[in-house]
């Protein structure tokens, strides 16, 4: 099954499931990227994937390193404002992706 | 024919569309007969002294009549119009002459709203008497389980729209934002403009939906009550006097544009059997009442109670002097407002599924409630009503006699009949 | 003057009514005995009177409105296009105490508006009794000014129908709960007035008009009520009930602004608080010293609100007088006197329209000193650069309000060697600008841990900015134990509030640690919490939602309390700057700070 | 020990040490980025963390998100070219990086 590339995908839940600690029933859309980046890849990271393998251990080295572009969002929604069970209102930034890219 | 029926489009008979104020101003600039009454009539209209200017000054008076005659004068704006302000500006530089001082008698500078074609589907008269809201059936519970509660879905519908959310965040983002420097707590200007635009820009079925959702908790109604944010758009440090507020309104076109419309649309006087200006025009009047949000006259729920809500501008009738009883006829206008009462509670339960929409009647006004006091008031068909008299206190011995011939009387009076040798 | 008691009247009127026909009668008021009301139709504005004011005509003595022309078809059409069953006109009425020509309507001048029916008027089989009582749509409720003359307020007999029914007698007459001075004249059918009203004895009058027609086989009786408000005026001089004096002692709030005391005058009357120029029961206030230096110093606040009297719940109003600073005073200021203001109901006619306040005020100097311990500190030679070692403050500082108070370190022995002085550079002293006492931080940490650098003893001293009055303490920094070699390396300092865990926060070094070592805060509550897990220099003053005078002398030290940038993670900010509450851990990277919970280990994007 | 920021990193090592197959003797300096990226996380990446713990699963998603931005060149050195061991030149792109972001 060929792996689905990097793309904007949303999922509707409420503020509480966002996990950031805020306590509101209300519902939102929350947008996010997911998907492979493999047509992205260049030299680097076919070089990277073999140090982290084994070049890095015999150069010493203990580095981590990413390899290969991440399916991240290029943009996000600016704010979402909400009110949460204790009649309080919130504005959080950058929660909900606009676009992705690699 | 009588003053203010010249002008384009308005000649006997004929039902055009309205010309708005931005167009007559336009009209009347190229005839220059009209704009040099206009340019007089607008410095008459500056300063302090306009209405000693308006009943003493000769030219004042001359340059009124004249433009009483010009387009100017059968004008309107359609809501949400571009250039609303300026075409409100314009109506106003007309008819602040014709108003008299304090009172409530301003008409509409908002093109009409047509009057309400399909009856509701049942007679409100169950709501008018003032019964417990019951769960509405417009509004069904989504998920069942979880106490009810239509306000939050009203938050989730427009948060799943991406321009509802968008716009909704934007003005609680700005009314809610401190403004540590200046040591307030909001600005409250820019916050009653995000409401403006929100209010404008968001279609009635998410707006109206978060302003009017029926609720059956205290959660649900204190979500309700948060709607607009009222910790900076509605409330303050203390409360002005109703008539102070009102008389502040009315020096603000926009403000005193919305709250005329508000009546207009909104207040049905006691003496007739409808409860709704326009044939019970609900959806006019929700309009209306959200039109006035964001500007100096904002109403809002006054508490978290569910079941006998009251809703009003932020002022108070204490210290009006002499003036108690017009401050609290004033505040009336929302504290017992059966139309509005109706009109919500019609929302709740779903009959007004936005059928009319704010379209507008042709042609000049024909509704003037307030009854503007110049001589071509009208007032609304005749209006037939079957008086609401309390039962008489022992029982009568006559009923009255035949319909009143003048359909209606508004004074409560008990009556009853006794037989001469019996007084 | 003459006064109108309704602001509205409304009729109806039908087409085929004759001239001469009455329509309905407006009332005015007498203000005195001498005047006579002349009644005139007017124009509200400066348009020509509407074309249907002709056809009107107001006799000038009774007030009768009535027809000048009978009302045809035609006129109905001719106003104005619309096709409503019933058009409105509206006219204006006027009271002169005087004959005149004037065509302007003066202020208060009632609006008459009338329902103009397309149709003729209902005959008397057709008219019900209420119809024939009262009239319909007079909803207006009359306002009568107290203190003034008897006389009639209102025509209760509905003119329009007076010769609808020839064969039936129609009588009015009124009665209230409550004893109240109305009645109705038997010849006018009119609602009078009897006596002189009192608003302070009742604001409103709740009557019940009674009705009786009486035909030849039946007698009917209906009933109404109406409400008849009292207008209240300046009748009443203002008193107090209670103290004219107030006792004021100024010692260490002596800043700009602040205001003592608490006077209360009472007044019957009513006072509006809108329009704000009205002229009704306005107070007028006099400081009544001539010392130019109690001009400048001092200024007496007023204000006034509504409230119900006790008994019967009259609307009255309540003064409040208190005296305002409107200068700093300075802490040497030392002085008694007493101030008297004279309060003036300027628009209470009689005589006792004044009253005399007294504020008797005490100015006492404030004292700088410290209190008379020896103020000992410990600190460990392990402390970390802007490590807090303690405050210092004059006595009362807490309460200091008005006046700034410095504070700085001196060494107690000057001519003690370089050595000896250098070690004097490990303690330093801070103050923020609205604070009143001083904080003491390791400002040296090499100095703190030279071993010779022993028990250090300072001298701090107290100065007061305007007056330069001093005071000055010994205060005594015990440092514990000798500094290990191995803490002294020279291991890089970095911010507490970088370490996400608590191991890696209590083995590190932060810049602020009392210790020298980080502390860590363990939150046990859900979602987001003030007591957010954290790593901090000094649990005691970091995070504590205010960042004080050595905390923002780097942003490293109390991120948690002091950054100014945004913050990730659900969070609640502090009033000014800061992290009030957090979910989870909260960390902070060069000021940009995060919360979340902590239970994650890093995830490469390792697709 | 300050977990290191996401900053440029260089290791000398040979071509056939790349990984990419080529049999050459040369040395080339090899730049890499690794390091943390803390400090660039967004509301976003902290509800990514709690959705990939707990969230997907719930809401029945198996998708992988990257729940941090990553450590990655932000631009790549041209082209590097090499004679390999059986005396032939080769010459291969953005194998080596020019800078890092997060």
């Amino acid at each position: 099954r060929r792996p689905k590339p990097c793309s904007l995908r949303q999922l509707e839940l409420t503020v509480s499931e966002l996990g950031l600690g805020y306590d509101s029933d209300e519902t939102v859309l929350l947008r996010y990227c997911s998907g492979k980046c493999t047509s992205h890849r260049e030299n680097y990271d076919i070089t990277m994937e073999h140090m982290m393998r084994t070049g890095f251990r015999k150069k010493g080295r203990k580095d981590k390193v990413s390899n290969g572009p991440c399916c991240r969002p290029t943009a996000f929604e600016k704010e979402f404002s909400f009110l949460d069970n204790n009649s309080r209102y919130h504005t959080i930034q950058n929660v909900s992706a606009k676009n992705c890219g690699c | 024919g009588s003053p203010g029926s010249l002008g384009a489009g308005s000649g006997p008979g004929a039902q055009p569309e309205w010309v708005d104020c931005i167009q007559a101003s336009d009209m009347c600039n190229q005839n220059p007969h009209c704009s040099s009454r206009y340019r007089v009539m607008r410095q008459c209209l500056v300063g302090k002294e306009k209405e000693a200017m308006l009943d003493n000054n000769r030219e004042c008076q001359a340059a009124l009549e004249v433009l009483l005659v010009s387009p100017l004068y059968d004008c309107r704006c359609k809501r949400s119009m571009k250039k609303e302000l300026q075409c409100l500006q314009n109506y106003w530089t007309i008819h602040m002459g014709l108003t008299e001082g304090g009172g409530m008698d301003d008409t509409s500078p908002y093109e009409p709203v047509a009057p309400n074609r399909h009856h509701d589907a049942f007679r409100l008269a169950s709501i008018s008497s003032g019964m417990l809201t019951v769960a509405p059936k417009g509004f069904h519970c989504v998920d069942a389980e979880r106490n009810c509660n239509p306000c939050l879905d009203a938050a989730k519908a427009c948060n799943l729209n991406s321009s509802c959310k968008r716009q909704r965040s934007a003005y609680i983002a700005t009314c809610s934002k401190e403004d540590p420097n200046k040591g307030e707590a909001c600005s409250k200007k820019r916050c009653h403009k995000a409401l403006r635009l929100f209010l404008d820009r968001v279609p009635p079925e998410f707006s109206h939906r978060l302003l009017f959702c029926p609720c059956q908790s205290v959660g649900c109604a204190e979500r309700r009550r948060q709607t607009i944010v009222p910790d900076c758009s509605y409330k303050d440090k203390e409360k002005p006097n109703c008539l102070e507020l009102r008389k502040v309104c009315r020096q603000d076109s926009l403000c005193r544009s919305r709250l005329a419309d508000y009546l207009v649309n909104c207040w049905q006087s006691p003496q007739t059997e409808r409860t709704c200006p326009n044939q019970d025009n609900h959806q006019a009047c929700l309009a209306s009442y959200a039109r006035l949000i964001g500007t100096d006259m904002t109403p809002n729920y006054v508490d978290s109670s569910f079941s006998n809500w009251t809703i009003s501008p932020w002022c108070t009738c204490k210290g009006s002097g002499n003036q108690e009883e017009e401050c609290m006829n004033f505040l009336r206008y929302f504290t017992d407002n059966t139309c509005l009462r109706n009109a919500i509670q019609a929302f709740g339960y779903g009959i007004d599924n936005m059928q009319n929409k704010n379209e507008s009647v042709p042609g000049p006004s024909a509704t003037t409630k307030m009854g503007s006091d110049w001589s071509t008031a009208t007032s609304e068909p005749p209006f037939v009503t079957i008086p609401k008299y309390p039962e008489p206190r022992d029982g009568g011995l006559a009923k009255t006699r035949g319909l009143p011939e003048d359909h209606s009387a508004c004074l409560c009076a008990n009556v009853w009949a006794v037989l001469p040798g019996l007084a | 003057g003459l006064y109108f008691p309704q602001s509205e009247y409304v009729e109806t009127v039908y087409v085929g009514q004759l001239a001469g026909t009455p329509i309905l009668q407006v009332h005015a008021m007498l203000d005195s005995d001498s005047e006579r009301p002349r009644f005139y139709l007017c124009g509200i504005n400066s348009l020509r009177r509407p074309a249907h004011s002709s056809w009107f005509n107001l006799d000038v003595n009774t007030g009768i409105l009535s027809l000048n022309k009978t009302l045809e078809e035609s006129d109905f059409a001719m106003l104005n296009r619309h096709s409503w069953p019933v058009k409105k006109l509206v006219l204006h009425a006027m009271v002169l105490p005087n004959l005149t020509k004037k065509s302007q309507c003066i202020k208060h001048s009632p609006r008459v508006t009338l329902d103009f029916v397309n149709a003729s008027l209902p005959h008397c089989a057709q008219t019900d009794m209420k119809e024939l009582c009262f009239s319909h749509r007079d909803t207006a409720i009359p306002h009568i000014m107290e203190n003034r003359f008897p006389g009639a307020l209102r025509q209760l007999r509905r003119l329009t129908r007076l010769h609808v029914c020839p064969n039936y007698t129609i009588s009015y007459h009124v009665e209230s709960d409550t004893p109240a001075p109305f009645a109705v004249d038997e010849n006018t059918t009119e609602l009078v007035v009897t006596a002189a009203l009192d608003r302070e004895e009742s604001e409103r009058y709740r009557l019940l008009l009674v009705c009786t027609v009486r035909t030849e086989t039946l007698i009917t009786k209906v009933e109404t009520s109406l409400d008849v408000f009292v207008n209240d005026e300046d009748d009443n001089a203002p008193y107090v009930n209670g103290t004219d004096t107030a006792d004021i002692i100024i010692s260490f709030n002596r800043t700009k602004g602040g205001s003592f005391g608490t006077l209360f005058i009472f007044d019957r009357d009513l006072t509006p608080i809108f329009p704000i120029d009205q002229t009704h029961n306005r107070y007028v206030g006099t400081l009544l010293n001539k010392d130019p230096w109690i001009k400048e110093t001092f200024d007496i606040k007023g204000s006034f609100s509504e409230m119900k009297a006790a008994l019967g719940g009259i609307r009255e109003t309540v003064h409040v007088y208190q005296l305002v600073l409107k200068r700093n005073l300075y802490v040497t200021e030392n002085r008694t006197l007493q101030l008297d203001y004279l309060v003036n109901d300027i628009t209470y006619p009689g005589l006792e329209g004044t009253v005399s306040l007294h504020f008797n005020v005490t100015i006492l100097p404030v004292h700088m000193r410290f209190a008379n311990i020896t103020h000992m500190f410990t600190l460990t030679r392990r402390a970390s650069l802007y490590a807090q070692v303690g405050r210092v403050c004059v006595e009362n500082c807490q309460q200091f309000d008005g006046f700034r108070v410095t504070y700085r370190l001196e060494l107690p022995d000057k001519n003690a060697s370089a050595d000896v002085q250098s070690c004097y550079s490990a303690i330093s002293i801070t103050q923020a600008e609205d604070e009143m006492w001083g904080l003491l931080y390791v400002n040296d940490t090499e100095a703190l841990r030279r071993p010779e650098c022993q028990d250090l003893q300072y001298l701090v001293v107290a100065q007061e900015e305007h007056t330069l009055l001093e005071a000055s303490t010994q205060i005594h920094i015990i440092l514990d134990a000798q500094a290990n070699k191995a803490s002294q390396g020279s291991q890089q300092s970095l911010s507490c509030a970088e370490n996400r865990q608590r191991g890696d926060c209590e083995s590190v070094r932060g810049l602020g640690a009392t210790t020298g070592r980080c502390q860590w805060r363990q939150v046990t509550e859900k979602g987001i919490s003030e007591n957010y897990s954290t790593c901090s220099p000094d649990l005691r003053t970091c995070p504590d939602s205010f960042c004080d005078a050595v905390e923002s002398k780097d942003s490293s030290i109390c991120p948690q309390d002091c950054t100014k940038k945004s913050v990730i993670g659900g969070h609640e900010r502090g009033l000014r700057n800061g992290i009030q509450a957090g979910h989870g851990t909260c960390y902070c990277i060069s000021e940009k700070c995060f919360c979340e919970k902590e239970d994650v280990e890093e995830v490469i994007c390792d697709d």
